[in-house]
């Protein structure tokens, strides 16, 4: 079968190219990555968290490498709503991949003012970040409260007609809680993991690496993790879960799909390796021949127990 | 100009001094189009390291296909370069970047520690047109005069203890070589701290002054906003992409 | 200064030759590693995770590597402290290190029986697992509700005289919380991490890699995670830590010092290099010396903000 | 036997097979003491592997220090492996396990895939004491009889598809062979489904068996208990400190 046929599928009404993303955060507005790059061949380009107001994010340093991981801080920085639909959104629709602003808000109300903001020809989702580590009022409260969860949900889909992606925090204690809480306010996807929250401390200075103290941490050091989370949500939701968390590779993505992700995103992997999504495309696409499967369907959640 | 990660050969890999190394690559494809002023992000593929390293081109040659980086080991990812053999292969992301606007007639070409790499390349492409004022700690850390030689006019040296040059900091001789020698342009890059008082002393000599800053970074594309600085004039700008090299007024 | 005297101290009134411990489960009981470890420098020997009655743990793949960790899925493997007792305490006691007996109970009334059982000379403390992620009565509603977690240390104080030490489980959203409760109980002290929740699939069998479906994650790859969670629990109680969670050399362990860890407890590492304990200790006390440090309590908790 | 953790010089590293290589090492700490059926933990320094690897030890020259490893390359630690290049270091700790009772006047070995690797070592202990039942895919798999002519006395191969010695499996030939010769016990290795079916032939002959088993091992010391299996008396073993080598009434 032809490569496209076997990579095409459907995501909460967004038609895609191929199952794969890439993460808020890690692949800037896409425009950074055409030199390696066709975007048009991704599932979705998620852009970097949008806010409100401009945010110039943390101070110091926001980004140290771990074992097999990084941490950062950035700490939202960004243009702007009102900058990136008048400046970047009309830029970057021309590559042709479904669009995807992740957004942050202080209140629940921003989160409906944003997605109302949004609700344009060229945007073809809304994912809501519910759980950025690195800002005091960037939304890790509505990341663990699965009312608050619930809340910004409601308050999101009261003011969009476009699929509504809900962003899940590694760092509690019970994601099917949380899942389920969002599910049943009205969200037509869940996405996860984010990063869990970690830390470093320079051993010379006394004092933590990063600016903000702690940081999110990302890469394959975080993939078990990740691939267990969105197992626990896949047996406890009915809607589509875009997987992520240390994707490195096809393979990885292979064992995402097959724990119940529709969908995977890749972030971290972006600065190892700038050609790596199309790498994993190809890569999902031969195993899809290899095993003579017809559609990436035809993986999902079918891990035997 | 397009950016490529690609495989590149090891063709050596020295020591020049205590803790600092010179890596040559073939990589004809970043060789025929990098300029004075870009980096490279390579891939150490050792031990646990996951990102890749920033590394200035010291030096190019583009008939040959090959590119010279000049680094000193710091940590876990330059340490694990020190044991890259001749003939591995070594990812190179690049080239990254803006390099120097190389529009000076009479150039001073200023450089502190590591900062002096890239300063070599301009050198070189400056063809003897440029004069460089570099310092260092010591005689022994002072390898940089040699490979100067071929391409700069004048080289002035400063070090710490006096153990060669002129005793002292780059910024305390600065002042008489700007009244020696009228130069049009100043192009600087070592600690942040050296390159503040050269471009206090650039404006208040009027002279235009290029700075080549240093963050950490991640992706080296202008993508991950690791490396995001504030410029003079209130905007947000990402080092690897919108810079390194900025005019010392925008930023300093 | 002599290194003896600088590494030398005292937790919960275990005086200790160093503040280097060895983390249940990985280290044996000690006597595997006389070849490559002088047990009497270790600060403690904390032994394989014991219940009241023997079990012989998971079947299937219990072990498999991720990028920079490990999962397993051992289960709590173990001969029933009667067994260890009578069997094994008498063969160990002789190396002269301390011994803390790491045990888990099905039901808080289990944990008393196993805390007076152990209240023998030769015993230096008890550490409570309420987190085990790898057994279903394994203790994991105990590490994960303050309430229960509580309990467990009441019905162990209440049974022993014995320094009590109670292990925290990664696995939840408000670290915070869960060591308050446990202090409250009158834990003596309080050791993290335990391992997190993770998991691995064969995508060529597609079926789950390990015995058990998940498994906990250790080693390096862990290492941001623990480091932020001591920091954070230091930040919320008065009790000493131990601090554990992929630390691989002397410089992790100082930042687990510097975050506020009274003692480190060396893991997966133990499976890297058999010798590592001793590597580490050399490494602090160099470490203090060079700093003109004349004992590791100038370290603990002093990370500037 | 004191286990020790030793950097050892790779001597060589080279295929014998397709995807099957053999690596020796300088490592006279453990090639004075080790004895046939027991293994070594090898510490693979690339990309993010943390673990060791368990090899059992396939060769030693005790006199000239050396031991030999023949490894599949399987996953990522062993596809690693294949980069290593003579004179680098690799970390062994072992040597680490029982080997085997080697108490037999006149035993047949019989070994299938890499479980092959082991008997080597054995046949060259029995000095020609020892007859060898190999078993594999096809000729192409069965570079084996060349190592082991030095050794064993006679050698008996089957293969799936005839291609070499007899078509079949090991199991298939065995009962001709111990009605052949009188052998007083069966050291064998390999598959378990193999080991299983010979343990099988080997009791209804009254003829001893020892079986060397594999499980996925952390750490090779007896600590992990990554590696535990279940006695048919009941008992808990763990396979790298009390095996890899079990009688097969014990475990089968
Ligand atoms: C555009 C650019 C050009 C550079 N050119 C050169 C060059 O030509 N020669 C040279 O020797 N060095 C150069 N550097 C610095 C070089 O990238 C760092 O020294 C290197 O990444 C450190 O890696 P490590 O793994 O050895 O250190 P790590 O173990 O990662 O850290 C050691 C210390 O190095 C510093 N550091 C870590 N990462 C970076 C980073 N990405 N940028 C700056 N500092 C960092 C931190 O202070 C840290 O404490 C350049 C950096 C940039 C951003
Ligand atoms: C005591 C002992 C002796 C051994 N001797 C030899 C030998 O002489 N020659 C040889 O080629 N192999 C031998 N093995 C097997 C060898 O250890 C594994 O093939 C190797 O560890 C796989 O590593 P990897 O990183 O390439 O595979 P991974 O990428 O880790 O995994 C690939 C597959 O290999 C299997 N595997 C992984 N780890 C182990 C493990 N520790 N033990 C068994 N299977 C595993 C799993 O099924 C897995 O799906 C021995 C194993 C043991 C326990
Ligand atoms: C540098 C960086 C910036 C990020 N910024 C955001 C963000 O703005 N919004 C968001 O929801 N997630 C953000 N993330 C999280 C990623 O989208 C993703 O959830 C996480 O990194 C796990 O995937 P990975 O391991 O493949 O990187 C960021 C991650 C990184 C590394
Ligand atoms: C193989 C293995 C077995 C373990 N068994 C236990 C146990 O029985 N009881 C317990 O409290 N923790 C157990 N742990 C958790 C460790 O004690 C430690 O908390 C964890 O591994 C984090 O430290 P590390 O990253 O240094 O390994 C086990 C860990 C491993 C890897
Ligand atoms: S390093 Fe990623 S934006 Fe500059
Ligand atoms: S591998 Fe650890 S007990 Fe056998």
């Amino acid at each position: 079968m032809e490569q496209s046929a076997l990579l095409r599928t459907e995501l909460a009404g967004i038609k895609m190219q191929s199952p794969v993303w890439t993460a808020s955060g890690t692949f800037g507005f896409g425009e950074e990555f055409t030199d390696f790059v066709d975007l048009h061949r991704l599932g979705a380009v998620v852009v970097k968290g949008t806010t409100l107001q401009p945010r110039r994010g943390n101070d110091g340093v926001r980004m140290t490498e771990t074992p097999a991981g990084m941490l950062n801080c950035i700490g939202l920085e960004n243009p702007g709503v009102d900058f990136f639909l008048n400046d970047i959104l009309p830029r970057i629709q021309k590559y042709g991949s479904n669009i995807i602003v992740n957004i942050s808000g202080s209140t629940v109300e921003e989160y409906g003012i944003l997605a109302e903001k949004l609700d344009v020809p060229g945007v073809a989702g809304i994912e809501l970040n519910v759980s950025c580590p690195n800002v005091k009022d960037g939304g890790i409260i509505f990341g663990t409260d699965p009312k608050a969860a619930a809340a910004v949900v409601t308050a999101a889909k009261k003011h969009t007609s476009l699929p509504v992606i809900l962003k899940l925090s590694p760092n509690v204690t019970d994601i099917a809680l949380m899942a389920r809480a969002v599910e049943e306010a009205g969200a037509d996807a869940i996405s996860l993991i984010n990063t869990l929250l970690g830390m470093a401390i320079d051993i010379h200075t006394w004092r933590p690496v990063l600016g903000n103290v702690t940081g999110g941490l990302s890469g394959p050091a975080v993939k078990p993790v990740a691939l267990r989370l969105v197992w626990q949500t896949a047996q406890a939701v009915h809607i589509p879960i875009i997987g992520m968390g240390g994707i490195m590779n096809a393979d990885d993505a292979i064992e995402f799909f097959l724990a119940g992700a529709s969908a995977v995103s890749i972030g971290t992997a972006n600065f190892v390796d700038p050609a790596i999504t199309m790498k994993i495309i190809d890569g999902i696409a031969d195993y899809l021949q290899l095993h003579h499967l017809n559609n990436i369907e035809e993986l999902i959640g079918k891990m035997k127990l | 100009m397009p950016k490529i990660s690609i495989d590149a050969i090891i063709l050596e890999n020295k020591p020049l001094g205590s803790d600092i190394y010179q890596l040559s690559v073939a990589c004809p494809e970043i060789a025929s189009c990098a300029q004075p002023g870009m980096f490279v992000q390579l891939q150490i593929n050792r031990e646990m390291l996951l990102l890749r390293r920033p590394l200035s081109i010291a030096d190019l040659d583009a008939a040959a296909g090959t590119v010279t980086f000049i680094y000193r080991r710091i940590g876990k990812g330059t340490a694990a370069m020190t044991s890259l053999q001749p003939q591995e292969k070594i990812n190179c992301l690049g080239p990254l970047g803006h390099g120097f606007a190389m529009t000076a007639k009479n150039p001073l070409l200023i450089g502190g520690g590591l900062g002096i790499a890239p300063l070599l390349f301009v050198a070189h492409r400056l063809a003897g047109q440029a004069d460089i004022l570099m310092g260092g700690r010591c005689r022994q850390e002072m390898f940089w005069p040699e490979l100067f030689q071929p391409y700069a006019r004048k080289i002035f040296i400063t070090t710490d203890d006096g153990s060669l040059g002129t005793k002292g900091f780059t910024i305390d001789l600065l002042p008489m070589l700007l009244q020696q020698e009228k130069y049009d342009q100043i192009i600087v890059c070592g600690p942040e701290i050296m390159m503040r008082g050269v471009a206090k002393i650039a404006a208040a000599a009027s002279i235009p002054c290029q700075v080549s800053l240093e963050k950490r970074m991640a992706c080296g594309l202008g993508a991950c906003l690791s490396c995001s600085c504030d410029t003079n004039d209130g905007r947000r700008v990402k080092v690897c992409k919108d810079g390194p090299v900025f005019w010392a007024q925008e930023v300093l």
